[in-house]
Order: structure tokens, then C-alpha cells, then sequence
């Protein structure tokens, strides 16, 4: 079954919509489901034209495919655990919070915050991530921690803060702190990255670019061939500022 | 040539904070310091208008030479001057870079404008 | 006039000897009265059971150490979010939840007066403006005097009547209720990062010792006529081994007051360790519960701890500093000058950690190994040991040995060999029950007087009627309805008002702030005192005049005033 | 008349040691305050009345028709932004909250564009700090980072630290060592027995070298640090081990710059570790006289101390998200209600560009920058001049405002109850 949302022309375009009903699952019982703009109660229908293709009795066949200026709209795809959604443009916040199944491919850009907190399942963003992909919440112990990210462009700053499980892989840059208190999983920039893997306790982030400012607090420890990057790196253990035995590759 | 502009508390900017209309204020919330060799490198004296651009904007405000400020930054107290060129960018934590904003400075013959004048350019009106 | 009738309630009253009569109860304008007239609105309680509204005697809702928990804990804010609906404002938080969780959760379980546990009297001002935020409980504030120098200096010169007029002064001025006492002498020793390790170390630069602080202060305590008596968190806190310094202490504790007790030993739980690691840590409740058993003196609470996600919260700062280098999670202090200290951390009860079930385990060893329930009352620490909305469980645990077994079954090893609670057959009623949260806390708070506790013509109409019927419910085997019936009250009238419903608040709370203003012979003024001043000007840094809580921060505030000793 | 022991509400050090001398309603006279002190009690040029915007200009209008158009354009609102209040006291903070949580509005205060970052910090890895006299009573190195109190809180050295003389330390200026870290050679700077001056953006680096260097692995550092030489460091290291109590005061040099929380985080972590070889403590240098009292009353009315969202009726709280300048930067607000700061200047300028294109009220004793954005502005009392309050200090304690003189505006508290009923009925708090 596909489920085509596209979003209507709104009076006031720059109001956040808040839109964790977006998932897979919820459009096996139709498409009567509540969302948010701003401080109001809307229902889905007030703010998309919706389409359905086929039917489908298992969450798994819903295919949920999001259409037109989707960039403010926050939380699609929160708690989703099966089947797949595909956003044609941007999307807004928190897209994939929690996600424990299933996959999201977003073809425009994704704001911050994308994976927040996620379990499991993929998303895979083709244009840039904001700020904090694949990380936690305030506060929280660990961020992300299973499942895998992928992001063709770049990142903005914290990407994979809190990393605890999983894979983040970004094809090109990211900012500021990648990595930063990390303590598990994958982390694989392949392009440029400034200050990464401060205060990290453990798992490993593997950079092919530029390091900027690197930080003091790293211990090298050998110089070595990484076989599935086809490339010879520095590695690092640290951040012994945090007695973290975490590592970090830096191709040389 | 390329700066960082830092911004920060000053006694005078908080002994006039509000009187924002007054002139005094004008002057001490306007008044760019730059490290006198950077100064010199611009060539500018104290006193001189300097113009001081970034994606955001651009700002014209005196400049006046200071000791402590490294070679390559420029200091102003913070307020509207600095806010007229500073990105809203926060990185994610509400917090913009007040302390870490590249700029271009020139120098300029261009005036100071005025608090009032600063609001009216982004749609206010003066009272 | 407002009256309410409420009638085939099905009573609990301790304190005045009843046990499971069903009964009317008349209510005219917020007291209990003999009758009333047949306009009052009447409640028909269904033969349900009702008990005077709950007290909590020992927990942390209010000031600047909660809140400190409340900030840094956006994760748990997550937790036990609520709309704003009808008369109920936004709530947030379940470990530490904001003012109003704090006052509609415990007002769904019958509670209707709550004393916080520890006030800095420098920050009075802030536990005061968050107790008018709490606003369906009655409040006092315990008063920190652990690290108190005007008080040590008192001590030193073994002047019990000094030490009265400072503890007179300080009360008046934080607007307090009573004598606390969190680690005394250590809070100020951790002021260097250091501690002490028993009750006869010194102080460093005061040349006193715990034991000397505590016994000094019980007879200050006593020489003011305070209706509380000390309130005492012993040092060594949660360390192996503890249980020898918490019996010396009780050794230390005269029966000076025929009324009630002369120490009220709080949160025992922490202090009852035998070993000397976390690795052969084992229980000394039976040491503990007979030295109690034998001394009237004494009444405690359980300090019990319950599984799951919470935050520690106490004055204790070295205490908290320890515990966080084992936990390495985040961690707050907070010192406040002259005065005391706190220490702030997360910490998650497993039941995978066999110090912790030796934990659990103990709290019950000694409610159920104290003879006589007012002399062990039902708390958590709230939250130290477990957010109070546990407190229904605790109470199933308490009334049944086979909850207790089952829950045995699910923990690690080590309870069974390091502790006795598997072999205790106790299950408690439901007066004992009723004794342990609210008469024993009325008792050993000494607010009976002011009409709480109890339900008696006179007392304040504080009610709570549970969904409980006792004829037909056997605890012990149906302990899941004890639980449920425990958690949300039919109705719980506050001061003659229904203020909860089926857990739902419908009325805007007015509670009322209970402080004593204890009496001190002319010459014994503070106020007066050069020295003191002088001292107070130098070394704090707020004024002196500046530092007394305002009457517009106790807009309900109700004074207790003692009689003058000589 | 002479008043004693009066509150200065300027700052966050809320230094409560004035005296007052008015005379006919008016202050003539501050002693014992600072430069800036004096200028917030004598210079106190108000608004008179509240004014409107119109198609040209300015006109008055009374306090009821400005609360009650007030109240509609926030009722109307998709997504109102509540925003300020570090400057007032602590019992209009809980109206505005309370009118927040009534209408689904986003309400933040100025810790967003203060010390946010350090609050991040906090909710990361706590905070091990003290009330002010602790410091002035035991400590003997003083490290002052990225701050410059010379100039933003010119008192605090000489009422808690540097020249403030304790219990434990009576001959403060000999017994003290006190350290400066900025970038820029400031006046402080120019008291330190010890001044490290760090490259722009610098700070993180240092402060993850000096962890390491406290624990032992100095090996690992390279030989100079954004900077700071290694030798400095070993030696900044070796003087706050050996300290008997040690306090770091930091500010917006660290807030502010590159890295922001996280440069916060690690100066807490290094506390941390210190406090595993003696008694060190951290605090921030608040700036607004009551921001952290904003921060108190929303955290125990909310859970959260600043940037918190109702839009969905329970609290929800994403700094980056639901701060201020996000929201405005976005375009997201359709109507903002400002009390008791100034965004229009403090703000950069997309910021407080929007603010001008919504319906937007300030409340405020002073015209100031946000005025000319404005559709209305409120006048009322200055807490701490002609009205009493409960402010919070930079360190947690609760001091109460007082009233000095009367000149006859109504108490911001009181407008905001005002605006309260109207879109609650006619139903207050």
C-alpha cells in the first residue's frame, strides 16, 4: 500500500507542524490521524491532500511518500518500527526519533536532530543533515543506539553526539564535534571534521578528510592499513582527558 | 582584511543599557577596539569609522585602539551595533556566536547610525 | 459555612483507638465537628477506607536542592508529563517532578501534609516560594543545622542554653519547623572536601564532634519545647559497615520528652550496613531494630529503597561525592556557607546488583522487626530511595509475605544469605498501616495538637477515603489491590474540601506552612548579641537584616509558638 | 530618608549592601554600589505612559485597553513567544509561565543568550558549586575564565573574592592566587598572579589538556595548546591540586564562543576531577540581577529552566529548537510578548528583525531597542526600585528586592495577571 501526503498551502508557512502520527503502521486503520500546527489540533486531511494506493494488511507493505514543502514538519516517522517512508523534498526536526524499524530516505535535506534516539532501521538522508544527527536528548546518557544513518552530504555540528550503538555514516563533512561523547558504535565521516570525538569513552569513528583542530587529548598509538577504506590512518585512543578508550582513525 | 568579532559586558555599555536613545550610549556601544598594530595595518587613527561586514550585514562604528585585544579580533560591547551583523545561527543550542563571528572590516567615511536608525532598518520605528 | 457530611466511612484512627468502625464524619468549615446541619453536601464513603489524610515526615519536594534536581534533569522531565486540565496545571517529571506533580500525585494517594526533609536556612526564601507552588499539602521545613558555626561554636562551649537561642533565631528567621541534622559536623568538613568517619572525630577548626553536636542539640531541642524532636540523618550514610555508628548514636539519646520521641532517626535503611565492602555489605537490621525496640527514645523511618531510575538528593555532600565516583554519572554539590551542604546524583536500583536488593531488603527488615509501628514510619526518602508514588507498593510489600517472596524470587543473589527477610512471616494490618503513614507521623512530629493526624471533633478535616474494602480484600494474598487501592484515593478532602477525586485534583489548593517560633529568654536575643552579629556581617554575604524570611513568603503560614524557658 | 541594606538588581552578584537616600519620592543619592549600581538607581528615565503604534507614529493609549488588546493578539496566536523576564522578579516569572501554559506559547528568558550553554552543561554532568560565601570564606586560588568582572560584575571581587577577606582566608590579597584564562588582556587580567591568554575558540583544548594533565597524562600533550604552553598548564595544574579550595568563575567568554556547551561540560569535568585531590568548586557569572531566578521558578513550575514549548499543551524543552532566536531566526512566531529585556538590541539581527514583523508587546519600565519593534509597550515598576520582589543570585540564593520609592506605575505581576484573566475568562492563576 502507498500512502502520498502532499502538503497543502498553508497561511502561515513557517509554523512548525508536529507529526509523529507519520508512520507506516497507524495508516493500516486509515488516514484519520491528528497532527500539530503550532498550538493547534489539526487533522491530517487539514493539512495534506492524501492519496491511497493499494491496500495492505501488514505494516510492513506501507510505503508512506511525503510530498511538497515538508520542511517544518517535525517528528515523521517518530517510533516507527516497520515499513518505509520516502520524503521527495527537505524535511524538518526530529524525523526518525526513536525509530526501531523499518527505513526512511529523505531526498532533500533533513534538519536537526535526524535519528534522534534511534534503535534500529535506516534512514538515509541524499541531501545535507542539520545539526545533531543521530544523536540523544538533553540530559540523557546515550544517544543513538542501533541502527544505521547515512547522509550523502554534509552535517552540521554534534553529529553522533552520544553515540552509543550503531552506524553513522556521513559521505561528506561534519562540523564541529562529530563524535562527541561517544561511547559505542561506528562513526565514518568521509569527508572533513573539526575537533571530533571529544570526551569519547569508546567506539570507533573512522575520518577520511581533514581533521581541524585536532584535539590535544589523543594518544596515537600505531599507523595502520584500514583494508575496508583502502586507506593507511593514524590511530588515536583517547579522550584521555575521560580516561576513554575509545577509538579514532585519521587517514594520513 | 578578515576579523573576529567578539563581543562582551563593558562597564560604560551597562551604565547606560537603558538609555538606548541616549547618545552616550551610542558612543560606547559603537565603538569597535582593534589591536593598535592592526590599526595601523588598516590605516586608521582613534576615532576613525570603520565598516565591518558579514553575510548578515554590515555595520559602520568607531574605531578605537586597545592593548589588550589580540591582533586579528574586534572588540565591541555587546548590544545592536554587534547584533546588526551577527548571524542568528545557533548550532543547535539556542546560542548564536556572539564571540566567533569572522568579519570584514574597512575603513569608511560612512556615519554612525543611531539605535533608532538600527531598528528601522530591520522594520522598527523609533518612539 | 461549608459542611460536609460524609458518611459509612469505614475508619482508621489510631490516636484515638479506632480500628475499623464504620461511621459518620461531620465537617463544618474545614474542621471535624460533632454534627452538622442537613444542608452540608454528604459524601456516602460506601463503607470504604478512610483514614486521616497521609503525612509524609521525611521527604524532598521543595527548595533549592530538589530544584537543582529538577534542572538538571530535562531526561526525566520527559517522564509523567501532563496537560493543563481544569483546575490542574501542566505537570512534568517522575523521579523529580515539578511542584504541582509533586502536590496532585500525592494528593491522589491521600496526602495532605508533607514536611520537606532539609531547608538551608540562607535559601529559606526558595523552599518557602516552592511550597506555595505545592499547594495541596500543609508544609514545614526541617532546618539545616548540621554545619551551623554559630551552633558549633555553642557546642564547643558546651553551652545548651547558647545553643538553643541560635537554633530559636535561625528558626524564626528561615521560617523552620524543626532541628535537622544531615551528617552533623561532616557538611562542614566536606566545606575542605574532607569528611568524617565516626560521631567522635573532630571537626576541623571547630574542635567539636558529631556526638557532641547531636546530644548538645537534643537538649536544646528539648530545653525550647519544640513540638519535633532533632531530626537526625547519621553520618557514614550508605557506607558498609555504618550500622556501629548508628548504634553509638542511638546510645547517645536520652528519653527527655514523655509526648513523643527524643530522636527521630530518619531514613535508617542507609545506616544499617554490616561488612566493611560493597562486596560483603550485609543487613544489621536486627541490630538495629533491637537497640529501637528498647529505647522509646527513638522513633525512625525506613529510608526504603524501590527498584528502577531515581535521583539522590541530600545534604550529605561527601556522602554524594562518594557515591558518584561508584556511579560516575552527573554530579551536583551545593555548599552553603555557615550552614551546611548538598549533594545531588542519579542513580538507578537494580535488581541485578546484589547491593541493592541487600538495600531493598533492609527497609522491610526493619518495619517488620520494630515492634511498635510509631516507631518506624513509611517513607523513601522521597527521592533518595524511590519517588514517593511507590509508597502503595511498599505498602503491599509490608502487608504480604507472599508479595514479598515473589519479589524475593526476580533478585539477585545474596538476599536470602545477607539478610533475614525471607524468614520473616510478619504481614502487617491495615492499623499498622495507618499508624505508619499518618498517626506515627502526626505523634512524632507533634502536630496532633494542631489538629492533624487524627480525626477527631476539632482536628482538621484531612481525609483520605481508598477504594479499599477491608471486609473483603485479604492482603496478603490480594496484594495488587492493596497496591491500587493505595495509589488513587476516592476522595481526599483537604481541610474540609474534596481537593482530589479518583486521582484527579478539582479545586486550586490553600495549603498552609507550619513554623515555630520558639521562645527564648531576653538575654538569650540573638537579635541582640554583638558577637553574633559582628560574626554574621563578616563571614556571610547577605546582610543581616536581609536574611530573615518575609511574612508575604508564608501567605498561610500558621505559627507554633513554645513557651519561654528559664 | 536613608534606606540600608538595600538589593542592587543590576547584576546577578545582587549585592545587598546599599544605602538609599530619596528624598520627595525621588533618589538622590547610592552608596556602596558599583558604577553600575549607581547608574540603574539615579539615571531611571521611564516610559510614562503606554503607547501604540500607528500607520506614522506613536500614540498613547491606557493600561486597560493596551492589556486587553494585548491578551487578543495572544489569544489569536498559532505560536506566541512569551520572552525576557531576567530582570524583573520572581512572581511576575510565574504569571508569565502561567499565561505560557494557558496558551500553548513558547516562553524562554535571556539565560538563551546568556548562560544557556552552561544549563546544557549542567544537564550533562551537573554542577558542583557553592553559595558565594564558601568561596570568600575558604578559597584560596580563584580562577576567573572567560569572564571579566572588572567590567560586568565589578564588586564580585571585592564582596566574594580576590580582596574580600574570610574566615578562613584574613588576609585575602596575600592568601589568594588568582588566575585569569581569556583571550583578550582584560582589566582583570591585569590582578592575576597568573593570566593564560588562549587563541580564539581555544578554550576546549585547554581545558581537555589540563583534565588530562591532572590525571597524570601530561605525556600525551603536545607543547603548546591553542596557545598556552605546556609548561603553563603543568603549572596551573600543579597550583589547583595543591589548592585547599579551589573555585572557577566563568562567563560568556566560554558560553558564547565556538563549542559553546561543551566548553562549559569540560571546565565541569575538570572541577570533577579536581575534586578527587581537593575541594574545588565552578559557577557561572549570571548577568541579568535575576536571571537564574527565571530559571528557578520555571524549572519548578515546568522542569525546565529556560527555552520551554506548550505548543502541546505538556512542557517540552530543545534548546536549538525552542530558544528564542531559533524561533524567531525561523520565522516561526506569529505574536511575541517581551518583558523586562531588550532582544531588539540583544539579539542578532534576523532575530529581531521578525519581531517586527508580528504583532509584538513589551513590557518594560524603560524604552529601549525592542520599543521601536513593538506594536505596544506597557510601562511598569522596576523590580528592585519601585517594586519588592524575590530575585536569585548567580549562586542559588534567594534574596528579596525592595521597594525604594514609589512613582506610581503598576507592578509588571500585576499587568500580566491583568492580561492572565482576560484569556482565562476573567479566572485568575
Amino acid at each position: 500500500m502507498r500512502v502520498i501526503l502532499e502538503s497543502k498551502v498553508r497561511a502561515k508557512p513557517n509554523l512548525p507542524i508536529e507529526a509523529e502520527a507519520i508512520i507506516p503502521r497507524n495508516f493500516l486503520k486509515g488516514t484519520d490521524l491528528v497532527v500539530y500546527e503550532g498550538n493547534k489540533e489539526r487533522t491530517l486531511s487539514e493539512l495534506f491532500w492524501i492519496f491511497v494506493e493499494g491496500t495492505a494488511v501488514a505494516p510492513e507493505n506501507i510505503e508512506v511518500i511525503l510530498k511538497g514543502d515538508t520542511s517544518r514538519i517535525k517528528r515523521v516517522g517518530e517510533y516507527m518500527d516497520t515499513g518505509s517512508i520516502v520524503i521527495e523534498g527537505d524535511i524538518g526536526m526530529h524525523c526518525g526519533n526513536f525509530m526501531s524499524g523499518g527505513t526512511i530516505e529523505i531526498r532533500g535535506n533533513a534538519d536537526s536532530w535526524l535519528g534522534r534516539e534511534m534503535r534500529g532501521g535506516t534512514i538515509l538522508c541524499r541531501g545535507n543533515a542539520g545539526h545533531y544527527c543521530a544523536t540523544g536528548y538533553r540530559g540523557e546518557k546515550k544517544g543513538m543506539q542501533g541502527g544505521k544513518v547515512e547522509v550523502s552530504g554534509n552535517t552540521g555540528d554534534f553529529c553522533a553526539e552520544y553515540l552509543a550503538g550503531g552506524t553513522v555514516h556521513i559521505h561528506g563533512s561534519a562540523g564541529d564535534f562529530p563524535g562527541v561523547e561517544m561511547r559505542g558504535g561506528e562513526l565514518i565521516i568521509e569527508g572533513d571534521a573539526t575537533r571530533p570525538c571529544g570526551n569519547m569513552k569508546s567506539g570507533t569513528c573512522v575520518i577520511l578528510g581533514t581533521v581541524h583542530d585536532m584535539l590535544p587529548t589523543f594518544e596515537k598509538i600505531e599507523r595502520r592499513v584500514l583494508p575496508a577504506w583502502k586507506i593507511t590512518a593514524d590511530v588515536y585512543r583517547g579522550d584521555v582527558a575521560n580516561r576513554g578508550k575509545g577509538t579514532l582513525c585519521v587517514r594520513c | 582584511m578578515k576579523f573576529v568579532l567578539n563581543t562582551g559586558r563593558t562597564v560604560p555599555q551597562g551604565t547606560s543599557v537603558e538609555h538606548k536613545g541616549s547618545d552616550t550610549y551610542r558612543t560606547v556601544a559603537s565603538a569597535g577596539f582593534l589591536n593598535p598594530i592592526d590599526m595601523m595595518l588598516l590605516g586608521i587613527e582613534d576615532g576613525d569609522r570603520i565598516r565591518l561586514t558579514t553575510p548578515a550585514g554590515h555595520i559602520v562604528l568607531t574605531s578605537r585602539p586597545a592593548e589588550g585585544v589580540v591582533r586579528g579580533e574586534v572588540f565591541v560591547a555587546i548590544g545592536p551595533y554587534a547584533n546588526h551583523i551577527i548571524s542568528s545561527e545557533t548550532h543547535g543550542t539556542g546560542m548564536p556566536d556572539f564571540k566567533s563571528q569572522s568579519v570584514d572590516v574597512e575603513p569608511t567615511g560612512e556615519p554612525v547610525k543611531s539605535v533608532g536608525e538600527l531598528m528601522e532598518a530591520i522594520g522598527g520605528l523609533r518612539f | 459555612m461549608t459542611e460536609l457530611w460524609v458518611k459509612n466511612a469505614c475508619v482508621i484512627d489510631p490516636i484515638r483507638g479506632i480500628n475499623g468502625e464504620i461511621m459518620d464524619i461531620a465537617i463544618r468549615d474545614g474542621r471535624i465537628v460533632e454534627s452538622v446541619s442537613d444542608r452540608a453536601d454528604v459524601i456516602d464513603a460506601q463503607r470504604c477506607l478512610t483514614l486521616p489524610g497521609g503525612i509524609d515526615s521525611h521527604t524532598h519536594v521543595s527548595g533549592t536542592k530538589v530544584n537543582f534536581g529538577r534542572y538538571m534533569s530535562p531526561e526525566d522531565m520527559r517522564a509523567g508529563r501532563t496537560k493543563r486540565k481544569g483546575k490542574m496545571h501542566v505537570t512534568s517529571g517522575y523521579y523529580v517532578p515539578t511542584t504541582f506533580g509533586n502536590s496532585y500525585r500525592y494528593s491522589a494517594m491521600g496526602y495532605t501534609t508533607l514536611l520537606e526533609g532539609a531547608m538551608a536556612p540562607l535559601e529559606a526564601r526558595h523552599t518557602h516560594e516552592e511550597f506555595t507552588a505545592t499547594p495541596h499539602q500543609d508544609m514545614m521545613a526541617n532546618t539545616l543545622f548540621d554545619g551551623n558555626w554559630a551552633v558549633m561554636d555553642a557546642v564547643r562551649e558546651k553551652d545548651v542554653r547558647k545553643t538553643a537561642a541560635v537554633v530559636a533565631w535561625t528558626l524564626k528567621a528561615a521560617r523552620g519547623y524543626g532541628i535537622k541534622l544531615t551528617n552533623p559536623g561532616g557538611t562542614e568538613a566536606w566545606g575542605w572536601g574532607e569528611d568524617l568517619t565516626g560521631i567522635h572525630d573532630m571537626v576541623p577548626h571547630f574542635a567539636v564532634t558529631p556526638a557532641e553536636i547531636i546530644t548538645t542539640m537534643i537538649r536544646a531541642n528539648e530545653l525550647l519545647k519544640l513540638p519535633h524532636s532533632v531530626h537526625l540523618h547519621c553520618n557514614n550514610l550508605g557506607k558498609p559497615g555504618n550500622y556501629q555508628t548508628t548504634l553509638e548514636t542511638f546510645e547517645l539519646v536520652p528519653d527527655l520528652n514523655a509526648a513523643r520521641q527524643t530522636l527521630y532517626a530518619t531514613h535508617v535503611q542507609f545506616h544499617a550496613y554490616g561488612g566493611g565492602t560493597w562486596k560483603n555489605i550485609c543487613s544489621k537490621a536486627e541490630e538495629i531494630t533491637r537497640s529501637v525496640n528498647s529505647k522509646p527514645q527513638i522513633v525512625m523511618d525506613m529510608g526504603q529503597i524501590m527498584f528502577g531510575r531515581t535521583m539522590t538528593m541530600t545534604a550529605d555532600g561527601p556522602m554524594e561525592f562518594n557515591l558518584h565516583c561508584l556511579h560516575n554519572n552527573k554530579w551536583s554539590n551545593h555548599d552553603v556557607e555557615l550552614e551546611t551542604g548538598s549533594g545531588i546524583i542519579p542513580v538507578t536500583y537494580s535488581k541485578k546488583s546484589a547491593v541493592n536488593c541487600i538495600m531493598w531488603a533492609i527497609g522491610l527488615e526493619l518495619a517488620l522487626l520494630t515492634k511498635n509501628p510509631y516507631q518506624c514510619l513509611l517513607e523513601t526518602d522521597n527521592p533518595n530511595g524511590a519517588p514517593f508514588v511507590k509508597y502503595p507498593e511498599v505498602i503491599g510489600l509490608l502487608m504480604s509475605k507472599r508479595y514479598r517472596d515473589e519479589e524475593c524470587a526476580t533478585l539477585a543473589a545474596g538476599v536470602e544469605q545477607r539478610t533475614s527477610l525471607c524468614a520473616l512471616e510478619r504481614e502487617m494490618d491495615w492499623h499498622d498501616i495507618a499508624v505508619m503513614t499518618r498517626a506515627g507521623q502526626a505523634k512524632a512530629l507533634g502536630i496532633g495538637s494542631q489538629g492533624k493526624g487524627h480525626l477527631g471533633v476539632g482536628a482538621e478535616a484531612d481525609i483520605a477515603i481508598y477504594p479499599i474494602r477491608t471486609d473483603s480484600v485479604d492482603p496478603a494474598r490480594e496484594y495488587r489491590k492493596v497496591v491500587e487501592g493505595f495509589q488513587k484515593t476516592r476522595y481526599t478532602i483537604k481541610r474540609g474540601r474534596v481537593v482530589s477525586r479518583d486521582g484527579e485534583i478539582i479545586v486550586d489548593g490553600a495549603n498552609a506552612t507550619f513554623w515555630v517560633d520558639a521562645k527564648v529568654p531576653e538575654d538569650l536575643k540573638m537579635e541582640n548579641d554583638p558577637e553574633f552579629i559582628k560574626r554574621f556581617e563578616q563571614f556571610y554575604t547577605v546582610r543581616m537584616s536581609n536574611y530573615p524570611v518575609q511574612d508575604v513568603y508564608l501567605p498561610r503560614g500558621r505559627r507554633i509558638e513554645t513557651e519561654v524557658f528559664t | 530618608m536613608i534606606e540600608h541594606d538595600v538589593v542592587c538588581p543590576f547584576c546577578g552578584c545582587l549585592c545587598d549592601d546599599l544605602e538609599i537616600e530619596t528624598e520627595g519620592g525621588r533618589i538622590v543619592k547610592v552608596q556602596n554600589g558599583c558604577a553600575l549600581a549607581e547608574s540603574t538607581f539615579m539615571n531611571d528615565v521611564r516610559l510614562p505612559a503606554p503607547i501604540r503604534r500607528t500607520e506614522t507614529g506613536w500614540e498613547d493609549i491606557s493600561y486597560q485597553e493596551a492589556i486587553k488588546e494585548t491578551a487578543e493578539i495572544l489569544q489569536g496566536a498559532d505560536r506566541p513567544l512569551l520572552y525576557g523576564w531576567s530582570s524583573t522578579h520572581g512572581e511576575a516569572q510565574s504569571v508569565g509561565v502561567h499565561i505560557a501554559e494557558l496558551i500553548g506559547a513558547v516562553i524562554d528568558n535571556t539565560s538563551t543568550v546568556c548562560h544557556g550553554p552552561s544549563i546544557l552543561a549542567i544537564q550533562e554532568v551537573g554542577h558542583p558549586g557553592c553559595t558565594l560565601g564558601q568561596v570568600k570564606n575558604r578559597a584560596d586560588v580563584i580562577i576567573y575564565w572567560g569572564c571579566n568582572p572588572v567590567e560586568a560584575h565589578p564588586r564580585h571581587m571585592s564582596r566574594y573574592t580576590t580582596y574580600a577577606t574570610g574566615f578562613f582566608v584574613p588576609d585575602a590579597q596575600r592568601e589568594r592566587t588568582v588566575i585569569v584564562v581569556d583571550t583578550r588582556r582584560t582589566d582583570t587580567a591585569g590582578i592575576a598572579d597568573e593570566f593564560v591568554q588562549i587563541e580564539h575558540g581555544g578554550d576546549y583544548a585547554v581545558l581537555s589538556a589540563l583534565r588530562a594533565i591532572v590525571r597524570g597524562k601530561a605525556s600525551v600533550i603536545p607543547a603548546k595548546v591553542a596557545g598556552v604552553s605546556k609548561e603553563q598548564l603543568i603549572r596551573i595544574a600543579e597550583i589547583c591540586k595543591t589548592a585547599k579550595f579551589g573555585a572557577i568563575f566563568f562567563g560568556l567568554g566560554l558560553t558564547m564562543s565556538r563549542g559553546k556547551y561543551k566548553n562549559i561540560r569540560n571546565a565541569i569535568e575538570l572541577t570533577d576531577e579536581l575534586n578527587r585531590y581537593t575541594k574545588f568548586v565552578i559557577s557561572p557569572l549570571r548577568g541579568h540581577g535575576n536571571v537564574y531566578g527565571s530559571n528557578e521558578v520555571f524549572t519548578w513550575m515546568t522542569g525546565y529552566p529556560f527555552a520551554v514549548d506548550f505548543a502541546r499543551g505538556i512542557a517540552f524543552y530543545n534548546p536549538g529548537e525552542t530558544t528564542a532566536v531559533d524561533i524567531l531566526r525561523r520565522g516561526e512566531c506569529d505574536a511575541a510578548l517581551i518583558v523586562a529585556s531588550d532582544p531588539g538590541a540583544n539579539f542578532p539581527r534576523a532575530a529581531a528583525a521578525h519581531l517586527a514583523k508580528i504583532p509584538t508587546i513589551v513590557i518594560d519600565p524603560h524604552v529601549n531597542a525592542t520599543t521601536a519593534l513593538s506594536r505596544i509597550h506597557i510601562p511598569c515598576t522596576a523590580a528592585g526600585i519601585d517594586a519588592a520582589g524575590t530575585a536569585y543570585r548567580m549562586d542559588g540564593v534567594p534574596i528579596r528586592l525592595k521597594k525604594v520609592i514609589d512613582r506610581g506605575y503598576p507592578d509588571d505581576a500585576e499587568i500580566l495577571k491583568k492580561i492572565y484573566d482576560h484569556l482565562n475568562g476573567g479566572k485568575g492563576p
